[in-house]
């Protein structure tokens, strides 16, 4: 920093100038008038600080929002880590509603997809993602570059503004936390037979080219925000894009062995119910600063509305897939529980600074109802997906999405329409599902994606990393 | 010498080896195991698809005795394993030709 | 927003209003003095972002608070983020220090208390238990209500002011959080016995109306308030109450079977140490926000002071437990050293802003020391509580209230008084004991609190769920 | 605070001079020339909030500064709590990559280790650590002390001032989540075979003595120091110290039964993948308040330049990790790629904030490929370490402080020395394996420090602590 | 009567399951081994070491059936546990003297 | 046939292994159990109360072998076993009436 301050030969106006911002020289007037019972006080308190140079270099720079600027630059990158959580949430939610033998090979392709994530996204996904674009009306597709700075540290401060109040830096990793979720949500949904390097590639792809596509057409300002499609945090852009992605992968990867058999569902059991609800807190949790950064300031009414919508509807997707699987299932099922919260949360997702409060319930819900009967849909139709993340993610993502543009939610905006949020989501799955589907074709025809049945039924674990989740070796 | 294998459920473990306890005998082998038997049926529904909770959790409990012991402790066994209702297990007698204590080397009855 | 910002009418005044509030115009006659130097400065530091609307809007509505406003208001959501974590802290050390034919029961009672928490408080507590009573000396019970709002986003801006320093969403979210806490201590005493619906209804009444009464005496104005009763994060309020509320179920619902046999104590233990201590390191974690955020506002030295109480009290309790476990059990033993940060934790709640800052180690160490003898007693009276919640939430609640109101502690504070803390404390718990009793009372009498003894012993996954928590089905 | 209040006679002036440095005199300039529009849009806003004492006094404590304050010292805090979560990520690291019958052993070392470490801290090393020295060039020791403060609460509030941007708790909170580290990583590398009360000796005597020693040198403002030595959040002062301390316990201490055999390696398989995956995950999330904290305020900039820096770092040390395992090992290694992430995190930590973006990705890189290699090599001289802390702490933090001297990397920064740096890397870890080893060595002539070899067999759950960590005992 | 000890891999366990069943045989235990055996040799790496993964995860099957069907139990799992894979497995017949259901204290074949 | 069931300490697994090996045996299976015996009486606590950990983890090992190497096997499990302390754990030899290879359908001696 030292280095820096000096280059910028910040002199003594620019202290005036703050000074003046910041309403020092006012303070000097209030001064000359009383003096004497000034100097008591400030005997009997600490005395007031000093300010320092980067204090006021930085405020000079911002002017009179510095301080919101930096508290919404820290709620970003506070959300940010948050949202990191998210994929330990997703890598132990995964794990445990798959089979041990198999729980290698799921938490391995939750870590090599964060570390991928994060650096394709530097490489390429972030410049495209928000490109920028000259003619927001024909914003289809931005090409992607490496993140640059010109020197050290370098990040033009004037980036954010207080219309997005964050650094570069901090749009960077609050939106590279996000990038990897769609190819996380895919994970899930192949988990137990797909071949690794086959996903490793595929995931690759989608997050570094497909995922900057759809996300640019609302998020960096392309057609479909033009055309006033709203999407909050991404219950379409990212949810209902993972989701999508997945069951085209699916469709081509066929069900695990063993899973439908004479026209009858076995029902392969997750083997830690621990790891699973440890995945759903720390989804939920996560979700806060995913919905909650979303608002991309710390703007306290949005940031606190968003808190308590996406709160509201996570609990009531809890608490409608609890009723339902008691319902019709007869028992209280935990896995249903669990997605239950998630259909609350992806739903809500689209419009938590929108929807009015009590919307948010009756969302949530919804979610939480959809949940449950498309999971027993999508097995019924043999697709399956032995953690649920196309009902959660893929058809909650809909819903969502949707659901802000019935007036009944959005308290009848005039913004917002239904038509638009229908052909935005359509559009986005599509796409998705379309790029996945190609992907996952190529490699099929040439690679190969499922791993051979021997090494299905003896697990992926060894398999594919010669190595046990659980070593009971005795020694 | 005889193998006694019983296979119980396991909350009566317990009171088994302390049954066990009283008639002298000091030295077992337990394992969980997963039992299927007439005690089925329930079925169960995990997601959404109904299955049979076939496999139910039991102890297999592997006791050696001596010849004289044997029918004893199968009764022993027996007794305390008893719950009356469906699912409380099976009592095996299976021949043993040889015995060794691995610490000492002592073999027969002398090394249970 | 920019619906709203519309109707606001945000006009140039607010604008002019705004410059005087943040010294606009001050620094525009220091401009006079030095316009060309400005200039020079300028040219070298990147243009001081121009304020957007939104922003001049929220700081019009503030004033001169507003940052201070969002940074404490940011805290808050923060802090409330980290208490939900407290739940998956208390889902993990319940299922681990239980045996694993309970665990599937044990993870879905904590999904189904914060779901029911979240939105019971919402319908009701929140408004009850911040009621506003008009004669705060005969505040005894107020009534409570649906959270609503006027329109999409509405909740009065003005809510928090500097003093609370924080949105209306923000409050109801932090303290939802809290609701369900109560009822979660209740969840590990009952736990591998307890009939699943009836514990449901129990907890539901508990968390959606007897919380929010006693909460209301301090927190929401009423008569203990009144009186000078301090529990600064709630160590009766929310500890000594659940503790108390557990208490009454276990008297009514009897020890596990095989725990006490023929007069001798047969330990259940534990089936997942891990489990037990992520739970307890989520729980050291999460109350940071617990008392952190219950400083309601960002203060910087009232929170780090807070932080710094919390943190020793949770050490100094865990080491007395290893202490005092050594000496008289003979081993160390690490689920009583987890039980002791969590009797700091709580003993330290109460106090965690005034007492003095040695005080609150050894609040701690006496916690600590305390929770131990605490559950051996209540093991020697046969009062079964198969993670010691009783001991840790109810016992060293108390101490932790009282504890605040000795002069060696709160370094003499007049306006402590050790026997208005002795009846805050009794009153708090008596009436979570004499609450919890008769609900627990009607339910025996009539669709009965316990699992049948066949049930108990094939464990309550198979007989409430039909679930098991490690599927070992091979295949 | 209503006392204190009191006690500070806050009076009139206080607030005509909190005004002015506000600029609410200003205003009033402004509120003449309009007063009637100003009404106009009062009446549709909601009230501007009243400002109340505590506020005031706060403002008038720090001057201009009283925001920025307050936003830094909150993030310190939060960084201070993402810390602790580290303590929990070593726990399940370690327990995870070592067996089950030592499970219970190794998660009470780090339960002992954070309480113990905080109060310590508190003690003596936090004191001994920022000492002030009066000439840094001769600062080598210092002596440390008891926190204190005069009364309840009381901490100089200027003690930050807008340098250090908190106050004294938060400090010394943030500080002492640190200390505890040095201690966790020695804990890993001596598990499964270490005596437990020996290491809490050795343990106890590094954080609170020698820790706060080599840290002085550096971030108390001794010799290092003075050198122009640099360790951003400490690769050296915090990792390097730990896996040299380390080393030198495992080098007094011996291999494991069973792990070196006729010459040849036999690897002893960790119980538990999916816990060392959440401790993976968990380190990953506490770095960013550990590196992201270091920034000791809330920069916008350096605080979002830290977080991308230590993110890419992270996830180019995964995908090297992993790279290199399938090139040399034949198979993707889940273990490795969790080592791969923290050896660039360590590696980042000298340098997260002072070298160019893309370094990061490229110091996380060859961190990866380091850590793997330095593994099998500490293997190949029969060095046994369970867990790999010596190679990603020890090794990987000599990396990351002499990169930081590198101008590759620096960017060509002319404060940085490369020989500084190595001078600096060298003293630090030689002073902690000296330390370290003096420490154990006396230990292991007097009280033992390695359990029986048939403790040993049977598990130290059993030999130290008679508990079991997965109890099957069905009941 | 006999008990027959199988050793199988794991996902083969539901179809030896319904082929039993098919044949009358409703009652078994299974209990999940580590096998050693031909099926070996391949060598796995752990953090950077060698080593052979030479316990496999097996599941043992008990059935204590009578004389008469013993042989026809022994066909039926060697059928249905086949993948001609090497690793398929073993069964051995080991004699039984004697059976008791728990619940019921019948024995002899009665108890099976 | 003989099955010779072997029940030792799980640390010593390997040895006995590698010692097998060396008489050539290259098949067995391999249980996680629990064992309660002479080596007993440590009397532990868990929050505060006292409880004995009889049941201590052991390995299972299940061998079976021709008539001729039965005796061979049991020495040799034996003397790889044995650390001279309480808790070494026993061999059982178990007569097996007929072995089959899941793999081939090959049966007696050959199977093994
Ligand atoms: N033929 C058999 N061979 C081996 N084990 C058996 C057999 N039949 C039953 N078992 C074991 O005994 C347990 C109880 O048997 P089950 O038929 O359910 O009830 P019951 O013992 O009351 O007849 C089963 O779970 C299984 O472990
Ligand atoms: N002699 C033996 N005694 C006991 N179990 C054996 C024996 N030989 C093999 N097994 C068991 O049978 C399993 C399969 O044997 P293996 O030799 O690998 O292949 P195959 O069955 O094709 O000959 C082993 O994993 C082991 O569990
Ligand atoms: N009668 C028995 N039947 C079956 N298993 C036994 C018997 N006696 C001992 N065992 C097994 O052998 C193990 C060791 O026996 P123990 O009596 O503790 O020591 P030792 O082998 O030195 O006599 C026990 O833990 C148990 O698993």
């Amino acid at each position: 920093m030292k280095n820096k301050l000096k280059k910028l030969g910040l002199s003594w106006m620019t202290f005036v100038i703050f000074a003046g911002v910041s309403g020092f020289s006012a303070a000097a007037f209030a001064q000359d008038e009383a003096t004497d019972t000034v100097e008591e006080v400030v005997e009997e308190a600490p005395a007031a600080a000093e300010p320092d140079e980067d204090f006021l270099e930085l405020a000079a720079t911002y002017g009179v929002t510095f301080d919101f600027f930096t508290i919404s630059n820290l709620w970003i990158l506070i959300a940010a880590a948050m949202v990191f959580t998210m994929h330990l949430g997703f890598a132990t939610l995964e794990s445990g509603l798959t089979q041990s033998k198999n729980t290698v090979n799921v938490l391995f392709k939750n870590v090599f997809i964060i570390c991928m994530g994060i650096l394709t996204y530097a490489l390429w996904g972030f410049n495209a993602m928000y490109p920028g674009f000259e003619d927001p009306a024909s914003g289809f597709f931005a090409v992607g570059s490496m993140l640059s700075t010109d020197a050290y540290g370098g990040t033009d401060f004037s980036y954010g503004g207080t219309g997005l109040c964050m650094t570069g830096w901090t749009d960077f990793i609050f939106q590279a936390m996000f990038a990897a979720t769609a190819a996380t949500i895919v994970s899930g949904a192949v988990a137990e037979r797909v071949k690794l390097y086959s996903f490793m590639i595929a995931a690759t792809l989608l997050v570094m080219f497909a995922y900057p596509i759809t996300g640019s057409w609302k998020w960096g300002g392309g057609w479909l925000d033009n055309m006033g499609f709203y999407d909050f945090a991404g219950s379409s852009l990212v949810h209902g894009f993972g989701g999508f992605a997945a069951l085209a992968a699916v469709l081509l990867l066929g069900a695990r062995r063993g899973k439908y058999v004479d026209g009858k569902i076995k029902p392969i059991i997750g083997h830690s119910m621990p790891l699973a609800t440890i995945g759903v807190f720390l989804l939920f949790f996560g979700w806060f600063g995913f919905n909650g950064g979303s608002v991309l300031s710390a703007n306290p009414e949005a940031v606190s509305f968003v808190f308590v919508t996406t709160a509201l509807a996570a609990a009531a997707g809890g608490l409608a897939s609890i009723a339902v699987s008691i319902a019709i299932l007869r028992k209280p099922d935990l896995s249903m529980a669990l997605n239950g919260i998630l259909a609350g949360l992806v739903g809500i997702t689209a419009g938590a600074d929108s929807v009015t409060l009590w919307s948010s319930v009756v969302i949530g819900l919804i979610a939480g109802v959809i949940v449950v009967f498309s999971i027993l849909f999508f097995d019924k139709i043999k697709i399956d997906d032995p953690v649920g993340a196309i009902s959660v993610h893929g058809v909650c993502g809909i819903w969502g999405t949707l659901a802000v543009g019935l007036p009944f939610f959005n308290g009848g905006s005039e913004d917002l329409s239904f038509v638009t949020q229908l052909i935005g989501t359509v559009a986005i799955c599509l796409f998705a599902f379309v790029f996945s589907f190609i992907v996952f074709a190529i490699l099929k025809f040439t690679i190969g994606i499922r791993v051979s049945e021997e090494e299905e039924a003896e697990g992926l674990d060894i398999g594919e990393h010669g190595q046990e989740a659980y070593a009971i070796k005795p020694s | 010498m005889k193998l006694i294998k019983a296979i119980i459920k396991p909350f009566k473990l317990e009171e088994v080896k302390e049954a066990l306890a009283e008639i002298g005998i000091e030295g077992m082998t337990v394992t969980e195991v997963k039992g299927f038997g007439r005690q089925k049926g329930h079925t169960e529904i995990y997601r959404g698809s109904e299955y049979t909770v076939d496999f139910l959790p039991k102890v297999e409990l592997e006791v050696a005795v001596s010849e004289e012991l044997a029918q004893k402790t199968v009764e022993t066994i027996v007794k305390a394993a008893k719950t009356g209702k469906i699912g409380d297990g099976k009592v095996f007698v299976i021949p043993v030709e040889e015995c060794v204590r691995i610490r000492t080397d002592e073999s027969g009855e002398a090394a249970l």
